[in-house]
């Protein structure tokens, strides 16, 4: 396997990836679109689909960059520092690997507008509080050449403002991924007011029309298309949750060092000192479980489960621990609206819960460790 | 865990009492913001029951049961207040006043006030009528409250008063407010404090509701400029307030960790919660659960014994300390598994659980007020360990 | 419920014993007896007895001083303290309580047997490496008017040195307890070495005789007579570790105060003055829990389960975190057996798995809270 | 989680020769005491394997893979020796050797000793004819490893050594010690310190093992009487001994850190332990072992990483002190588990699960010796954090 460092392109691409978003996405940008009453940014999807980021993995003959899963998580990473507000994970990351599953002409034309920014996606999978694919319920009824899909979806995280959708439900002998425009008859999306200000959505199904050629890979095999994609909207979601960790903790390491108290620098107290030093240690010990999550994408995709459930379990530990840590060591402050940490730690909490919680990857990690 | 086999006579009496006089609608343990009554001169009642409840209640000292009873309490034992809170829990019936007047001000009053003070103050709080709230902090000073700014001059038949306080809590609502006031600027800085009482109608203050990351704005920045208040204002002696403002942080600490001990209404939430995902929830959120009961239940039994050791007449003191940090740390672990048990239900405003995220997040400052987490590991260090400073 | 606060008499009584056992059972004495390759101490034994600990539970008119459950642990937590060595869990407060919930002379008699130190008892319970009565495999197949038993026991804390056994066996609906002398033929004990230097053993039963008399309560209904009997000793080897965490971190709190290092007393630093405010809260929390289960079990024993198992949760996360936090503030000098922590800590190990560890209460607990 | 595709030609090389030279005594994983080989002059070899094996080993450098081969390694390269791991793991394979003076010593006069001193001193390390111990900390010195009283006067042509020395692991078994020495009472605590290399064998040095909590003896207290140590056997330059000190503490800090990580033999211990109990284990226990897993996991990966950071010439520094913590705190969780899971078998000494209790009680000095990781944590917050001292 490649080397667990990033490589000089990949270097690069993190400092742009940077240097763009505290341009065009910085902390504030968040609170802007929630007072303006906004669940997305399409400028903003616009400007990262010119940078290429939207076609992060669509193939080069689709009109996209493809970088690579580690590429991914790089931009991910960056995105969490700043919160920075977009469809990627649903789009460029989950949308993009299950239509890369697919060779046909449809899903090629379906990425090439992926990576021209044109079009967003939303996965529309889960139906119960948890992630929990198997446990599909929604019904895709065989009715002639086609089908009728019947029942609710629930976190469509993107699922409000996405142009088409991806639809799990349940066929004659398994699972059926179909690929959908989100405004097609007998659809209705109610957006949901989440506590990360970013748009998710509740969705109804009432009889909605699918034809053979809406379906995406094969009938009854979704998760052939599925789990892909959902492995690499993970490991990204996770680097996500890293980069957001890292903002929060440099958001706190400077207040220890500038915040005064008792008539002396707080970041003086041993007791605070030692805790963001355990607190560093984690997110270090965390990046390195991102990275090759990536690196494990990248070069054995189909053995990913263990890397990718790992990276998120770290990833959600250390989010919550960091946005835990940031609140307390703000004091007062850091519990304002006004303060941006709370904005980590709401996040943190939404992607704690999206795409399997700790729970869900700890029980993969233990069962591919043999216990 | 508890027989309560006292007092028989006084258990059916109030039973048959509260059987009569609780309306229904105050019978479903409603701890929402909205459930609340806080009374006060501006007190919109939400319903009849709600003014019905509080009046009955008041009439019988119902309101703060253990105050004596010529101002405004039922004047119970202990135990009896044991009972009270059985029975109340029994039929579920809700507060019928909940207010920093009973918490904060009324202690520190029924310990350092005159008599009477006690009567021209604690009757209107007991019956709801007047509301207090709390000015302690201050812009910048953190946990160092000692460090107060906000300066009163004296000037003979009255103190001068100009300054800022933050985390006033429901100051906008609020008709009076008991506030820390330098009134000797060259004493030490524990020395020249003093406790006033003062009108927030008066001229000169000023109120501005701090949004928290909960969304909602229960916390305040009072200004003051040039706020008269009268000599007769001030609780315990001039320069003397530290000494009052210590007894309520204590008194604070311990009502602030009753929060997390799981005995209560808000403790039976996390099993019932749990319930509801059993089939969904994974080892560690069980195992964690499970912790997290064991800890609430023993922390709730702590509560108990240090209740019991104060009747007893060993003070808790410089202890109490511990009931504040164990208690505030224990209900933000559990407001996090019931973020975790909800899943995605618990993470919109409002959603199918209810205020859940609001209420989680409001947990994150229990820590922080009333003294850190650190204060009291802090004071527990050095005044109950004896360790070096 | 009587009131969480040490009455007068039980604060006297520990007073007595605190005096009593820094007399004749300080931490140093078990050091000693290990280094004389002793696994008990028979002398000290007889000097509790003359005290009247040996009869905490027996009742007067069997020539108890019957001072009750509270008073037991009262007498173990000082026991924990000093890590003084006796059979008093497994006798006086175990098979006390069990021959207690049986009203024949027989009892009675065995019980006065107790309380005058004449006899010394061990439950032969577990076969497994967990604590576990329900799991017992052993057989004790009906012959005549008697029953023949075999089958291995496991762990059977004091039982090398023990006179007599309480024997958990299958019979053929249920559950029997046999009291029997330890030296019946067919039985063979095997010492085991033991990390807290204590007397435990495995036991062999090859097809042991034992009467109808020999039945402890009524046949096939063993819990009947153990449940009450293993709930007091749970509550008595939980307030022992209270008194054991009490031990350990005075200890460590006395170092820190002593202790130079980088020129000042490791005490004023401010990390390991946080560590040691949480210890002492914890421990704080643990004895209310403590004492409470003493309370449940005098008032209202039918329904201690809850109690005690909080009790012996509660006090095995805090002994395990008091020696834990012990030996790492003492630094290298905790790691050498000639400095008492370690004894602490072996012990602390040893107490945790007795009559169920964590998890087992953790899920009494759980079941009696509803999930 | 790794395929490891490059270098196949040395992969089955290596798995030929393996296959011929590793006799099958040496293939069964063992990790106890016992099976150790540790070498020196009064090695007694438990079997003739273990001498074949060491043996057949050293001729090929295999005992010190990534040494080089004139100093009796063989050259591997970093990814050479992942495959070289890979493949004695892989049939089970023990440890031909270990000692310090691979762990520690070698490295050290790899990077600070003269060309002559790496010939004289690294063969007869990499052969195992010589066995070294390590002596830095003294009694009441504790973290404050530079606080050295252990004095060396110059005589021209030798240092007169006087002092003691506490925790020189396997001092009373070694051959030769490298120690720190005060050789400039006069300049300041850490400028006046030489590296010095003594012959144990040398009149005035008397050794006697410290009995640890673990039952075993390990560590022992050395003390120096007026010990002559030639003027060459100094690594680095005189006074500046810290600077060795340093980059040999930080070598160990990554070594003990290793102990912890989950991806060598003792890492699956806990995943097969487990298995073991899997009918009697509570979900506390389990829920705890899969937070471990993963742990340790990320961990391993850590410590993978930072190699190849270093290997592309980006060194860890001061964040090595952060793989010790993360490192060593893990062990002791991982071995408080595996005593867990072992139940009552586990409380004997050399009962069945073996010395399980004896190689859990010895973790608890991983979080020790090399540094605390109180100071770990110091070294993290001042130097990666720049948080103010």
């Amino acid at each position: 396997m490649s080397k667990l460092v990033l490589t000089e392109e990949e270097t690069m691409l993190a400092d742009m990836a940077r240097g763009f978003l505290d341009g065009a996405a910085p902390l504030g940008k968040l609170r802007k679109m929630r007072d303006d009453g906004q669940r997305g940014d399409p400028a903003l999807w616009k400007q990262m689909a010119e940078m290429g980021w939207a076609g992060v993995l669509v193939p080069e003959d689709a009109g996209g960059s493809d970088m690579g899963f580690t590429a991914a998580n790089v931009i991910a990473q960056e995105m969490g520092k700043t919160l920075a507000v977009s469809p990627f994970i649903s789009t460029a990351v989950m949308a993009a690997t299950a239509l890369r599953q697919v060779s046909d002409a449809r899903a090629k034309q379906a990425l090439a507008r992926i990576a021209s920014g044109e079009v967003t996606y939303a996965l529309a999978v889960d139906e119960g509080v948890k992630h929990d694919p198997d446990a599909t319920q929604m019904a895709a009824r065989s009715d002639g050449n086609g089908f009728r899909l019947s029942g609710k979806k629930t976190f469509v995280v993107d699922g409000a403002l996405a142009d088409r959708l991806l639809v799990l439900a349940r066929t004659a002998d398994g699972l059926t991924l179909f690929d959908i425009p989100a405004d097609r008859s007998g659809i209705t999306r109610t957006a949901s007011n989440m506590i990360d200000d970013r748009d998710a959505a509740r969705i109804d199904f009432d009889d909605v029309e699918a034809t053979g050629e809406d379906v995406l890979g094969q009938v009854d095999h979704a998760m052939d298309v599925l789990r892909p994609a959902l492995q690499a909207g993970q490991a990204a979601l996770a680097a996500e949750m890293t980069g957001l960790a890292a903002g929060a903790f440099g958001m706190t390491v400077g207040y220890l060092k500038e915040r005064k108290q008792f008539g002396t620098e707080i970041g003086r107290f041993q007791a605070l000192q030692h805790r963001a030093a355990h607190l560093w240690s984690e997110t270090e010990v965390t990046a390195s479980a991102i990275l090759n999550a990536g690196r494990v994408l990248d070069e054995t995709p189909g053995d990913a489960t263990l890397a990718v459930s790992l990276a998120k379990a770290r990833a959600t530990a250390t989010a919550t621990l960091a946005v835990q840590e940031g609140v307390q060591m703000h004091g007062g402050i850091g519990m304002t609206d006004a303060y941006d940490m709370g904005f980590y730690m709401k996040r943190a909490r939404v992607a704690a819960e999206w795409l399997g919680d700790y729970s869900y990857h700890a029980e993969r990690v233990a069962a591919l460790r043999g216990f | 865990m508890s027989t309560g086999q006292t007092s028989d006579g006084f258990r059916a009496e109030l039973r048959e009492w509260l059987k009569a006089n609780c309306p229904v609608e105050m019978r479903d343990s409603g701890m929402s913001e909205d459930a609340i009554c806080w009374g006060g001169r501006n007190w919109k009642f939400t319903s009849t029951a709600q003014e019905q409840w509080l009046n009955r209640c008041a009439e019988k000292g119902y309101t703060v049961p253990t105050w004596p009873k010529e101002y405004g309490g039922a004047g119970l034992t202990r135990e009896q207040e044991k009972i009270f809170k059985q029975e109340m829990e029994r039929i579920g019936a809700r507060s019928p006043l909940e207010s920093f007047g009973i918490w904060m001000l009324g202690p520190a009053l029924l310990h350092f006030g005159s008599h009477d003070q006690k009567l021209e103050y604690l009757p209107p709080i007991a019956r709801g009528e007047v509301r207090w709230c709390q000015g302690y902090s201050e812009p910048g000073a953190g946990s160092d409250l000692a460090n107060v700014q906000t300066r009163g001059e004296d000037k003979g038949d009255h103190w001068l008063v100009n300054g800022q306080k933050i985390w006033t809590s429901y100051a906008d609502k609020a008709d009076q407010i008991f506030a820390l006031v330098r009134t000797d600027r060259e004493a030490p800085k524990h020395k020249g404090i003093s406790f006033l009482l003062i009108e927030m109608a008066e001229g000169g203050v000023e109120t501005r509701p701090i949004k928290m990351i909960s969304g909602i704005s229960p916390f305040c920045e009072t200004f003051f400029t040039d706020v008269k208040v009268p000599k007769h204002r001030i609780v315990g002696e001039e320069n003397r307030g530290w000494d009052v403002a210590k007894y309520l942080l204590t008194h604070e600490r311990e009502m602030i960790s009753g929060g997390g001990a799981g005995l209560s209404g808000g403790g039976r939430a996390l099993g019932a919660v749990l319930n509801e995902t059993l089939d969904t929830m994974g080892d560690t959120l069980r195992a964690d659960a499970m912790r997290c009961e064991i800890d609430a239940l023993a922390i709730g039994l702590t509560l108990e014994r240090y209740k019991d050791q104060a009747e007893a007449g060993q003070g808790a003191g410089d202890a109490s300390a511990m009931l504040k940090y164990m208690g505030t740390e224990l209900n933000k672990r559990r407001h996090e598994l019931m973020m975790t048990a909800g899943g995605s239900d618990a993470l919109e405003w409002d959603g199918p659980v209810g205020n859940r995220a609001g209420d989680w997040l409001r947990t994150k400052a229990n820590s922080i007020e009333g003294g850190t987490s650190e204060v009291m590991l802090s004071i527990i260090s050095r005044r109950v360990l004896g360790l070096p400073a």
